[in-house]
């Protein structure tokens, strides 16, 4: 078997975390790293976009918008009645599962390119459409239509976010200079990417570690949610992918995107909207069980369910 | 002396927070503030990683007697029950008093 | 306000030494801590690089006076001969003080 | 324990200044400093950038009361009309007074 | 229309800052962009070096110098008696109009290579010549030759700034290495340039915003003076090209570099040097109007200014 | 006669340095640069461990561990009984000249690959052991085999340190991705090698000027133990590479490797330890003396020792 280097160092992380190394990356390093990788994904979206009527791809984003609005409905119920998670931190798990994992995608996609399997460019774009939605919902799920909703407030943290405005904004610098503006700067964006997209894994190994810390203390139901939700979300991920006759590989790329937990948009917009929710529960899922699943297990399995679907 | 005394207000709290708190702490009449990023560990367990959820926030607000109370009401009120936070009132010396 | 009334701890010491000296502060009965990075220059010269051999942190401690005297005297015993070290501590009012 | 109280004086200043405020401080009689790196908000303004020109210091110097006095004075006279600045003094007790 | 991706990521940051989002480069990211930047530059006008005999190169080095001399003369009386400034607030405005920005030469350069355009490999041993007097012409016009002018602060920190060094250092690697020699360092200093100018620009952009804020307590006079006075500079600048004989390249790059407010160098000095003068002031006009005019609008106009000029 | 840019990093470094500029790194890149050059040390080392059979490495690891072990114990008398340096002073000090400075490898790697001259593969590796037993060697000098040796947190300083990690992280991530697996990483990782490795320089340069200013305090037997004691150790690494029969490269960086002292793994290891041993004087006599020595003397030497004695 060939593994990719960057899940190498995914795995260095975690055993460094557990062994309680002193290895860390500063602060200032991992934002420099995660800049790249969000600018350099948006900027890929954006040069394909270039390349396209944008009117073929409104019921694709239709579609996303809507998958990642349902499967928080699927979420919660689970979380609330199963787990018997209190309302508030049900929907805040619940949105972190409708909504998507940058990092989880970047793993993804360069697993189809080591395969040599193509996808539709458009990915980045669906990736950005994806991620919103369902923290919403999470909102409206904890609170209600309340008066004290502080809407604006939301939509800052939701539209205005470090991550939503690097995706978005280099999807517009792709767009606007198109493939052939875009050949000076691929040096740093491009050939980079994947070395960056190894240092961003090395530190979130040492994050996930530190999450599985956590973990002892909920119990084996949030391992189990973390492990079978993104099953079932790679199925609906899977199936909308071959409605909207993606190929082989938008396919995977599409139950990838529905598998992944966010933990990076969606944390910082519960914290503020529902802080009522304990975030270190939505984390030891989505990271310390989640995400080593997607990265280590789930890519290649979500490729054969795309398979199997005739994709 | 006695009319340069002030009170120090340090609170430290979660990263996350920093918007919302700035903008209580102005509208609650804090004159200013001052911030450092820091790590640590309280109840809520270890806070210290690269990763803004997990960092934490060092603020300082210097105010008169007043505003401090009504500062440390507020955040008990709003954030106690559901933050990282802890909040320590200190006796300063200011040198031009009317600026807090 | 008197029951409120605890000790503020301020260390300020090598970068080196900040696993053993949490561990340390955690056996001594602290219940928490927070700490900044800092540069600064004392008795033992300046240490201000962006190289950790010659950096400081700072660690504020909100414990009882009990506490603070005992931490005050381990780090007198264990650490002010070998490393570059300074303490100081003030009082200060805090709001749930059964915390600390 | 009343040999042992010293001032901590707390300056809040720009970036920029740092060198030049230093050499003051020693000149004044301080022996040793901490500083810390801050961001913040008085009446000058919001300073709180990536930017060296809009970030801000927190310097720390534990002395005795003629010093802290001579250094408030100084600053006021000096820093005070041209930078943005803030400073308090508060009261803590030391651990080798001699030093300070 | 071709837009550089540089400008896009420029205005990318203006947007963000406008909006109020909470993207920013951590300060250790925004000094290693930097770094690379001015070392960069240094490196390939250190390389050319190499290559020329350097008593060819005296006249124009002491044109730039006395350009960057004379600016502060036309600037000071402006801001002291049609924008009736305080005397300080004059001085210092006219040292950063007289000295060079580094940010809008990388831009200008850029702008002249994606052209096709060639320019004297020697301009930035130019630029860094340029960078310094007018801070001197600063200090003398707010403080007069007075007793407590502490002469060896200033050049030290004109002189050592970091800035200055990296740019002189930079220079000096590449002489002595030569070309050749560069070789080895070049993937990162010369591949990435332009994917790491764009990051400084993203950042830029952010510091633009927040001074474009600021413009409203200054009035129109700021803005007005923020976008003549590099005008007038690139006039002079240009004239000074053309009369050294540089190429069509050389002059608009002299004039860039003649229009260009600093803001680095400069706004350090004068700090320590002229405190009495408000930062915000000569900020707001620099970063917050010159800055952006001559990277959107000014360049491509200095260059038809360069032609007409016959150069 | 040309120099290697790096090594003018260096220099810039301190010229910079002692002219009290105001240039320093900030601690987020220094780290990061640091990072990048053990991972990549590290993997180079891998990639070749995939190329050969682990056995026939064995006596070349435990000849390094032998040599790394023995060079303390030629320290520690000198230091002692010559230099009149307390135990603890001593046996800190002996310990740093018997580990390995990563630093000086790179750039003696570096000169090797500019004469065209190559080495064994696994010298990283050999690296990675030299780097430990001094470390346990200078613990039990200072210490003996004392009940409080507290020897879990020796172990877990030495093992777990951030250098070592990444070292061997590095190692493992190469051995097991394999020459064709790594492509994907090797922009980041390679390709700006060079470029990276001359800002870590220019760093060590603003290092090296401050502890060559503590030199004054410390007298003239630091400097001379700090050129005597790497030309003594580059003697008896040179010899055992000949022994070991490696080539001239693989001779002459065992030289450069026994001849280097840490500045990284063991400060942190003895402040811990041995906390009773002054860092300033061991930093000094490494730092400030003996890197700068081999990074510009030292390197050529040890080359022509590697060749006179036949390799
Ligand atoms: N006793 C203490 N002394 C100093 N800092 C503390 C203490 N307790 C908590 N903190 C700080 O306050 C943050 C939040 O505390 P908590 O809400 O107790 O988790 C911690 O992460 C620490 O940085
Ligand atoms: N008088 C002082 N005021 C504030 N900070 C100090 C003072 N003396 C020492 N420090 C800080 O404590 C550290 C260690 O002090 P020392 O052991 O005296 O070298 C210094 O690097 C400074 O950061
Ligand atoms: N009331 C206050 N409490 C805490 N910090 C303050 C206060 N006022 C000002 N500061 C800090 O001091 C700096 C300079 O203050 P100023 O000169 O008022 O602009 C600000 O940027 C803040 O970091
Ligand atoms: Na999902
Ligand atoms: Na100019
Ligand atoms: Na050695």
């Amino acid at each position: 078997m060939n593994i990719d280097p960057v899940i190498l160092f995914f795995l260095l992380g975690i055993a460094a975390g557990l062994l309680r190394s002193e290895l860390r990356l500063p602060a200032a390093v991992y934002e420099l790293v995660s800049m790249i990788l969000l600018l350099s994904i948006g900027m890929k979206g954006g040069i394909e976009l270039a390349r396209q009527p944008l009117e073929a791809m409104l019921p694709q984003i239709l579609a996303v918008l809507l998958l990642g609005s349902l499967l928080p409905f699927v979420a919660f119920p689970v979380l609330r009645f199963v787990g018997r998670l209190p309302r508030a931190d049900a929907a805040s798990i619940a949105a972190h599962y409708g909504s998507v994992s940058v990092g989880t995608y970047a793993v993804g996609a360069a697993w189809l390119a080591d395969q040599g399997i193509s996808f539709e460019a458009q990915m980045p774009l669906l990736l950005v459409m994806m991620e919103i939605p369902a923290i919403l919902i999470g909102i409206l799920m904890a609170r209600g239509f309340r008066s004290d909703l502080r809407l604006s407030l939301v939509a800052h943290e939701v539209f205005l976010g470090k991550g939503v405005v690097l995706l978005i904004g280099g999807l517009l610098i792709g767009w606007i200079a198109g493939p052939s503006g875009i050949v000076s700067i691929e040096p740093l964006f491009f050939d980079l990417f994947k070395g960056v997209l190894a240092l961003f894994l090395l530190e979130m190994g040492l994050i996930t570690a530190v999450q599985i810390g956590g973990l002892r203390h909920y119990g084996v139901f949030l391992v189990v949610f973390g492990i079978g939700m993104p099953l079932l979300s790679a199925v609906c991920g899977a199936l909308v992918g071959v409605w909207l006759g993606f190929s082989e590989g938008g396919v995977t790329l599409l139950a990838i995107l529905a598998a992944s937990a966010s933990y990076i948009a969606v944390p910082a917009a519960m914290r503020v909207s529902v802080p009522e929710a304990n975030p270190a529960l939505s984390l030891a899922a989505s990271l310390g069980v989640t995400f080593p699943f997607n990265v280590l297990i789930g890519i290649p399995l979500y490729h054969s369910l795309a398979i199997r679907l005739g994709a | 002396m006695n009319e340069n005394l002030r009170k120090l207000l340090t609170i430290i709290t979660e990263a996350a927070v920093e918007k919302l708190l700035v903008k209580d702490l102005e509208k609650l009449g804090a004159h200013g503030y001052t911030i450092t990023d820091a790590r640590g560990k309280g109840s809520r367990g270890v806070r210290s990683s690269a990763w803004e959820a997990s960092s934490n926030i060092r603020v300082e607000v210097v105010c008169d007697e007043v505003t401090a109370a009504s500062i440390t009401r507020h955040l008990q009120e709003h954030y106690y029950a559901n933050f990282a936070m802890i909040l320590f009132t200190a006796d300063v010396a200011v040198v031009r008093p009317a600026k807090f």
